[in-house]
């Protein structure tokens, strides 16, 4: 198609009074309410269904998805989404349930959501899951609330302090700061792992939590997780796991196995949920057994007859969110389970460690990689030299891969790694596209040392050039405005 | 499985590697290696998950029931072009626009989530969705907290109780005291007693629904806004049922600084309580406070308009622990639903469908009232819900009412033990004239019979 | 997206043994079929169902539909096809439904062909209407399948001429020639109409059947049309009424009123049904009292009770297909007909002749429109001065506008007219649309003027420029080839 | 009506184009304008439309039976992956893609289905489509009767009765005789009885399906692919059930010409008959008289591979009275449907499908033909469905299942009076064990008691 050069936004196009015929015609507004409380002017379009159609078409034609090409965003496990998860979620009796449907009439639903915390249970060796959490920063936050919660009940008030590895995710330090937790910050050790010294030494009396994720966002696995979370449990801290990485460890350890006492998982990394341009996500909340009275409200239950939704649990920290689950993911995250069976998700953990390693010896080929060791379903590269020796940064290759039809890495995290471009292919891509994605990407750090300019005017073959963020930043303009009259 | 390696791939990629097998690279401890068998679903052929699902779908009898339930999650219509458009897989497969360049569609389309939310609620800016109502409410008194730098919140006992819940379980965390405010006979908040709760001026904010919890429309006194004014109290409007917006006065008519909403009612599927759409609007003085993503208009390298993520110096990814929010994964395709809806149905639609949720429910009240030992518990205006009073356990009343199939709404005492005799009732532009009559007909039945307890 | 520079085939992708986990595993073939009877090789493609995703997404991305802009092409009515029409189609009570379920089990889709039946032969003028044919071509086939059979049964099987306008579809005498008949092409007169003379002049004793559509597809109105049906129904002759145009008379005339005994209708053109890249399209056939015993089987009947498949109709010429219609689009079609009721269908007819007229007005500013009257849904215009002045051809101002993200008119039909360009906008476009449009063929007719090359060349930004014919016919390549190993 | 002109609009376009009023512009003579009202369905908003609908597929109680039917539209498994592209409004909403310059997807994809067709039967080339597997038949014969100039066709008695009908109306047209070889006792084809009508070398074509109605693969014997070769008769195979190709040896094996086919059974949904995909593929020498669209590989001005419809001069557009075909519309989008089902399944998935269609058919066979009273009618190998003799009227035994929610299969009676106590049974990969034994369990009943007749 002839690439659009620009869309107009909706507000831009329409009459007013161009309506569709959706619904019979009301009466007016003032039949019914009092002149005063009735709004007099509603500044929307009205456009024909055609011209939405049109409209939403053509924004789709620029935007990048999994479905479009191979999108190794880094920390994210952009995996394909399987069609079926979707046809299933959306049937009648998923979409149209009300999330106030008497238990009786909604077994379905709840056996939908107790299959998959039982799963989830056995797989990641935890004494039982909430569905409630929304996405993994939500489920952190429902996390740090039972830790505080839990050392209140204690009478140890006097944790105040969160341990993070500088390897986190900026979530980690988020969700401790918004439950008033201060947060230590932990340097990774040259082996890019949290190191038991480190631990053992600013572990103490005000430890509340050791918030990780294994393997870290470095693709490494903490080997010495076992010693760590001893150190902390000695301590007497609670040890959290970070389950967005969860996609490289299936079938050969569990985080219950590893010594942490809470965790959360992103169903839409690990299980598939389309990802939907940002959301929405789910993130159950798991727990080990002296922790389980804590989890967010509510709970499904069974009694062996029927299924239950269970509000009254008096330690609870309470419901996270307006209803029970984001359901319709949980739908599809069952779906993924059943397609997949235990031996199937060993094989997912396997694929994508195979996957990464294979990248990362192809990629070092090129590219300076710090931690030269196996990887699991990640690693990171860097273009410190390239920037040293040539101005050509992260952001540049990155941009040049658009071009190219990848989406790009993710770039400048972790942050102890200078330029780094975190690499995270999943088991879902092929060989070929590996090695297409190899021969890319080496060609664009050829190009960096020949032509560095082209990298820095790259991408020039997307709907629009290099965004100015700067810009964007400071002079704030967040919505379209209605043109005086 | 989905993966797509024959096992010439695999052998040629391990010896790439130079390992030897698939164990050698996932190796861990023996420590903590997994020893025991997993208790996991089965694997199934796809043909197979689909009946599996098909059995479970069966289980949901609810949703053949005729249904009067709303209370935050409402049954309206949603045109088929809206699905055939968010699902198509450039939206549903992208993540965060991280890389504007190739998200220009995602990054507009969110643009104009953001601006339909300004102009449906009056306010300066919106951002690009949180997890949903209940949350957004929490977002709200965070932002309130963070600009009056006090450690208290307010909020009106007509507001949902689940969102109430929810903003106790943060407080919890925040180290905050909430508050309530009662709610009067009529069922709206009892206004004097927020102008003498606010006399402190301690609060941080105070918040109100309107709708509220029991569908009433809420109008602040003028002593109540002063004294909100007065006190330097942050000023939060509660939207749970987002089409009434297409109504009633914006929230920024009263002087909300703030929204907290649900946009579910926007297309949004009721999916047994999610994914749904939160959003905050606020003024501009909070744009530095509003939690989550940011689309912003700017240009390119060539001075062609183009969107953006923006002001991401608020964020986890960037603030860490000193960001606005921990939100990373947010509410998006749920966002793009409600925007492909708003702008399907229009002004003109959208005002007719709120007519017709103004319309069905004034029908299915004065259905309700006729029938003998039921009362309306309020005459002040509402939405698309009432509170009906049965004079009886409500529980009782709707039990029976499940057994003609039909749900006939929220039991109150589940939340107000004041109200255990109440029922709330919803009717959108979906309810039909049968609905109204089924459920007048068993409701005389019902009340006929003499009450168990 | 940055547009992919091309997209290999299906066949030059995957890796045997990708296979995707539809169905469990049975077991060999050889198990169940004497070994000589089993095919010993099957050579296609096995593809993750990711890269089948993405290739049809890609592929997708290169295919432009109404639903990405405006798509002008005469004769073809391209309206907007609403998503409702889909989304029913698709429950599963119709698209699992079983051509030999026993009609009692199969009511509601009996009935979805009766309402459509009985709506069209009002809507029409004509006493029933058969669902059977699959498309347009299919239908006037069946029509004169009927007349021969007809005039067979009237002893007056001299009748072998069949008159066909020089503006009719190619399909009209091609479906003559299928029933033997021989074709009689008529000119038309300068107001571009087949004149009532030149019709008593050729109708004689061998006239079986005269073809017209009305409007013509000159967009003109047959005036003369019931002096026309006369003159040949005088001569014994029967009338046959293309449907194809039938968008631009609802609730004004009806083919019944101007005299024809035969029709039929392109759901796909009139109704909305999705083109689909070239089908599948519906045509059912209309017939007059005198002919109903002869439309194809299965004819739908209703007996106050009950819906039921008739197949004894012993003067029918029989099935034209498999099974007894496309019944997915007969669903669509009635669908469509409840979205506009009696009235709505005289409003589509209304402002699909609305925007023709207005296009028009504006078209003859800067092109040749050489019948300049009011015209019904379409109209023609010609290149012929650019081409004889400027060398630009049709075709040249064709390719122009997909650069501008147009669809092209028909180009070179109807025949008679030189250079013609068939523009047809119908009523789901808006005034906003058409004026770009306008502005956009404006341009092009002024740069034809100015710099010709540029529309040799267009277009430019398509995936691919203007592609060589010739040689695709010359030395056809139909199909991909294995490699020999 | 889904036009947005607003009145405004309407009355700036009459102003331009001169005329007052929408009547002017629509007028024509008095004697033809419509005058009465209409009986057309009434106009309903969107959503009642939907619900108008619900009413209609509540009334098609048939899809929630248990179903043995097969018969020329077969219950296949049709992954959803499917759908999501097919339905991507680019490939719905364009039309016969005359500007190959934006449409090199969607003519890359029929070019990719005439590869499949090639592959799967053997052939030299296949068309963009044609109607359905029946008119597939029709245009084959078309094809034979120009290839040979003769004007008599023989078909073998046990290809699709619908199939036979359909050719029996096309040769009305083209004044051509009908003749039909018989099938032996074992339901397949009398070889010796093809042989002796061929002696006359008077047909053009001889054509022959298989598997065939019965369901069982034809195997023609060497005398009868003799005198097919001696006569100078085209033979063309026919091909109902396409998932057999992927287990069969291709028709080009026996020497077919043509062959003429229905590729519901690749992901295209039954839909009570319609649409599905008819099929033509050919040795070279018909390259010229093949009907309908031939999309071609070709390259761009740039000498980039394009795609590109080709051969026109074959169709009705350029050709007019002396084109190959009248076919313009074809089934572009089922033939898309089956081109993605055929990439989803690919060789391995295929053939395994149809193994298991082997499977299911056999347990199927094997359940019937112990109950007591029913027999197979048949011995010789089979695809998927076969015949099973009741004894007694078909009818009566069909009526009886379906008593007990059951379509049992079809009544040959329907087609062939001498099996009017035959049923053609099907059984493909989603018919389960369930199914079989709660067929068999109601066989056994129904056998048990004495036939009404
Ligand atoms: C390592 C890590 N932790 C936590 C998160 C937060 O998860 P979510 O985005 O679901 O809130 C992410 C997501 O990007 C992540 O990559
Ligand atoms: C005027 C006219 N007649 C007949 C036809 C043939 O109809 P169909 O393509 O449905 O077979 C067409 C379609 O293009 C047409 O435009």
């Amino acid at each position: 198609m002839p690439p659009q050069s620009s869309e107009p936004l909706i507000f831009e196009i329409g009459q007013e009074g161009r309506a569709n015929r959706y619904l019979e015609q009301g009466k007016t507004l003032e039949t019914f309410l009092p002149k005063t409380l009735v709004r007099d002017e509603l500044p929307l379009p009205d456009n024909s269904e055609l011209d939405v159609v049109r409209h939403y078409t053509r924004l789709s034609h620029r935007t990048f998805g999994i479905d479009l090409g191979f999108y190794p965003l880094g920390s994210c496990t952009m995996k394909y989404n399987p069609r079926i998860n979707d046809a299933i979620a959306s049937r009648r009796e998923f979409a149209e349930l009300h999330p106030f449907t008497p238990d009786e009439l909604a077994q379905g639903a709840l056996q939908v959501m107790y299959e998959l915390e039982r799963s989830l249970s056995s797989l990641f060796g935890m004494a039982a899951f909430s569905l409630n959490p929304s996405a993994g920063a939500h489920a952190e936050l429902g996390a740090l609330l039972i830790a505080k919660k839990y050392f209140k009940d204690r009478g140890e008030m006097q944790r105040d302090k969160v341990i993070v590895p500088d390897t986190a995710h900026g979530t980690n330090p988020a969700s401790a700061a918004m439950c008033g937790f201060k947060v230590i910050s932990l340097h990774s050790n040259e082996r890019g792992r949290v190191s038991v010294d480190e631990i053992r030494k600013i572990c103490g009396l005000d430890t509340a939590v050791c918030m990780m994720t294994n393997p870290n966002t470095l693709g490494l696995f903490e080997d010495d997780i076992a010693a760590i979370a001893a150190a902390v449990h000695e301590a007497g801290g609670l040890m959290y796991y970070d389950g967005a990485n969860a996609n490289a460890i299936m079938g050969y350890t569990r985080p219950g196995d590893m010594g942490f006492d809470l965790m959360h998982l992103n169903t839409h990394k690990t299980f598939t949920i389309p990802h939907g341009g940002g959301g929405a996500g789910h993130g159950p909340l798991g727990a080990a057994a002296h922790l389980v009275d804590y989890l967010p409200t509510p709970v499904v239950t069974y009694d062996g007859t029927a299924y239950a939704l269970e509000f009254d649990r008096p330690k609870s920290i309470g419901p996270m969110r307006s209803f029970w689950s984001n359901f319709a993911h949980a739908v599809r995250a069952l779906a993924y389970l059943y397609a997949n069976g235990e031996e199937g998700l060993k094989r997912v953990s396997q694929l994508a460690v195979l996957n990464a390693n294979y990248l990362r010896v192809k990629v070092a080929d090129f590219l300076e990689t710090p931690y030269p060791e196996t990887c699991r379903h990640e690693f990171v590269a860097s273009a410190q030299v390239l920037k040293k020796e040539h101005g050509v940064r992260a952001l540049d290759i990155a941009k040049a891969l658009l071009d190219d039809g990848y989406m790009a890495p993710t770039i400048y995290f972790p942050l102890l790694v200078p330029e780094c471009l975190m690499i995270e292919p999943t088991e879902t891509e092929s060989k070929e596209t590996l090695d297409a994605f190899v021969a890319a990407l080496r060609a664009i750090v050829e190009r960096a040392k020949t032509a560095p300019q082209e990298l820095f005017d790259a991408p020039v073959t997307t709907p629009v050039g290099r965004v100015d963020e700067t810009r964007a930043a400071r002079q704030p303009e967040l919505r379209w405005r209605p043109q005086p009259p | 499985m989905y993966a797509p390696h024959t096992q010439a791939d695999i052998n040629e990629m391990l010896a790439a590697v130079g390992v030897d097998s698939l164990d050698e690279l996932l190796r861990v401890p023996d420590a903590i290696a997994l020893k025991s068998k997993l208790e996991v679903v089965p694997a199934l052929p796809e043909y197979l998950i689909g009946r599996r699902f098909e059995q479970f779908a069966e289980k949901n009898g609810g949703v053949n029931y005729r249904s009067f339930l709303g209370a935050g999650a409402y049954r309206h219509y949603a045109p088929p072009a809206i699905a055939a458009l968010a699902m198509r897989g450039e939206y549903l497969t992208a993540y965060t626009p991280y890389q504007a360049e190739v998200s220009q569609g995602y990054l507009q389309a969110i643009y104009e989530w953001q601006t339909y939310i300004c102009l449906l609620t009056g306010m300066e800016l919106a951002n690009a969705s949180v997890y949903d109502g209940a949350t957004a409410l929490a977002e709200a008194a965070i932002m309130a907290l963070g600009a009056t730098g006090r450690k208290k919140l307010l909020v009106s006992r007509a507001i949902h109780p689940n969102y109430r819940a929810v903003l106790r379980t943060y407080c919890e965390g925040l180290d905050v005291t909430l508050d309530e405010i009662p709610f009067d006979a009529e069922l709206t908040t009892n206004y004097s007693a927020l102008e003498s709760a606010l006399a402190s001026n301690e609060y941080a904010a105070v918040a109100i629904a309107s709708p509220n919890f029991f569908g009433n429309v809420e109008s602040p006194t003028r002593d109540a806004l002063e004294a909100i004014k007065h006190s330097g109290t942050v000023p939060i409007a509660v939207v749970a049922e987002a089409l009434s917006l297409a109504a009633l006065e914006p929230p920024a008519k009263w002087g909300a600084q703030i929204v907290a909403g649900e946009a579910q009612s926007f297309g949004v599927a009721q999916a047994y309580g999610g994914p749904y759409a939160g959003f905050i609007a606020s003024t501009a003085e909070h744009m530095r406070r509003i939690p989550g993503r940011l689309v912003g208009k700017s240009v390119d390298n060539a001075g062609r308009t183009a969107y953006v993520l923006t002001l991401q110096a608020r964020e986890q990814h960037i603030r860490r622990e000193r960001a606005t929010s921990n939100i990373c994964t947010n509410q998006a395709h749920c966002a793009l639903i409600a925007t492909i809806y708003l702008a399907l149905m229009g002004k003109t639609g959208l005002r007719n469908a709120a007519a017709l949720n103004l319309g069905r429910s004034r029908e299915l009240a004065s259905a309700v009232a006729n029938v003998a030992g039921l009362t309306l518990k309020s005459s002040a205006p509402f939405f698309n819900e009432f509170v009906v009073d049965t004079g009886r356990p409500a529980g009782e009343v709707l039990a029976a009412l499940r057994e003609r199939r039909i749900l006939g709404g929220v039991d109150l005492g589940r939340f107000y033990p004041e109200l255990k005799s109440c029922i709330l009732m919803t009717a959108t532009e979906l309810t039909t004239s049968g609905d109204i009559n089924a459920l007048a007909t068993a409701l005389e039945e019902i009340m006929r019979a003499p009450a168990i307890v």
